[in-house]
């Protein structure tokens, strides 16, 4: 399936950009994290990090689609 | 109500937002912008967000604490974009009948607003370095 | 710093006292006079103090709160004489680098204010009845 | 001895007076306030109260003096 995926704060500066729209063979969000964190070398603990879909925060065994828009969310350090 | 705004937090304007003749305890808390890190010295910061979700998080934390404790009202407001030492990066009121609950429902949403909004600070020292606060890479 | 004061209590004031790079938290409380309690409307109140006595209590409350917790600074008033529905009867300002220590001395003080100043409150009900507070009797 | 009791708030409208100079054969105040309780029909427990000696809050079994003066604390309702 292709989906787009956008990086935000220390991901999108180590993956040296904002989106991008790749080809994904795997099923889930944690499948994709762990597919992107080899490729960009992101040493981030999928358990801290947050994925949105489609605007919507979900879990990371959420199951992804063809089209669907992904948002990759280190870290937060609100407050 | 919750709030991002990328302008000055100004506490006066906000204040205006309270009064109930049954409160008996309003409480407000700030972050504010320190000039010291973990033994480094802080310049200024940039605050990041996912605006949309980061809204929702914050309107969802403070139904939470108004169903959670004896509150009769709450807000919260966070800063985004660049802040200098001394500015107000987050500023949470409750207003309670009692002093107990509005001390909790206070804690509850500074804790729930760190850990959940969609925001990131990254923090530049004085001695021309920055990072993100809470990653553990740092870049120069 | 603490004092008592018979005329209003105004926030704005009380804010400009609190400055300091190292700050990364401040804590407001302000007790504000009710319009119920126990089930009793309430139209206002008089608190009496022996001043000299309460001023003295809430000085060394205040240093009990900068020995015992990590904070920069803490300040509080309380009012005297009548008092209004929204008046806010006592204010207490913390500032701190870390929040933790920031809540925890803000209500101690609060805590340690209500039972140690030699401070009397006598409320009047919207009845025509008035009760000394935490006394058993009641004076019609 | 000689000595003279002053009271506030409930005390004050309780006994009546704000103060009154009074010939006292006890020793501390704990004596003095169990006498005082009686001839105004205060029912006020001591541990509640507070009682200051020529302007310092002092313990109930603090020992009194001729010439002292006495402030009779109800107890206390602040903030």
């Amino acid at each position: 399936m292709k989906i787009k995926v956008t990086y935000f704060a220390v991901f999108r500066e180590k993956a040296g950009l904002q989106s991008e729209e790749i080809e994904f063979h795997g099923l889930s969000c944690s499948d994709l994290f762990n597919q992107l964190s080899i490729v960009h070398a992101f040493l981030e603990k999928q358990s801290g990090c947050k994925v949105a879909v489609n605007d919507n925060l979900v879990d990371w065994d959420f199951k992804l689609s063809d089209g669907d828009d992904i948002l990759l969310f280190p870290p937060v350090a609100g407050g | 109500m919750f709030q991002l705004q990328d302008n000055r937090i100004s506490r006066i304007d906000l204040l205006d937002q309270f009064s109930n003749p049954r409160a008996g305890a309003f409480i407000t808390f700030e972050g504010i912008v320190r000039n010291h890190h973990e033994g480094r010295d802080v310049a200024y910061l940039e605050y990041e967000a996912h605006q949309k979700i980061a809204e929702s998080e914050g309107k969802k934390i403070l139904e939470e604490a108004r169903e959670s404790f004896d509150i009769l009202g709450c807000y919260a407001v966070h800063r985004t974009g660049k802040l200098e030492i001394g500015d107000i990066a987050v500023w949470i009121g409750c207003l309670a009948s009692h002093r107990d609950a509005c001390y909790q429902a206070n804690r509850f949403i500074i804790e729930e607003l760190k850990t959940r909004l969609t925001i990131w600070k990254k923090e530049y020292y004085s001695d021309g370095t920055s990072d993100w606060v809470n990653c553990k890479t740092k870049i120069s």
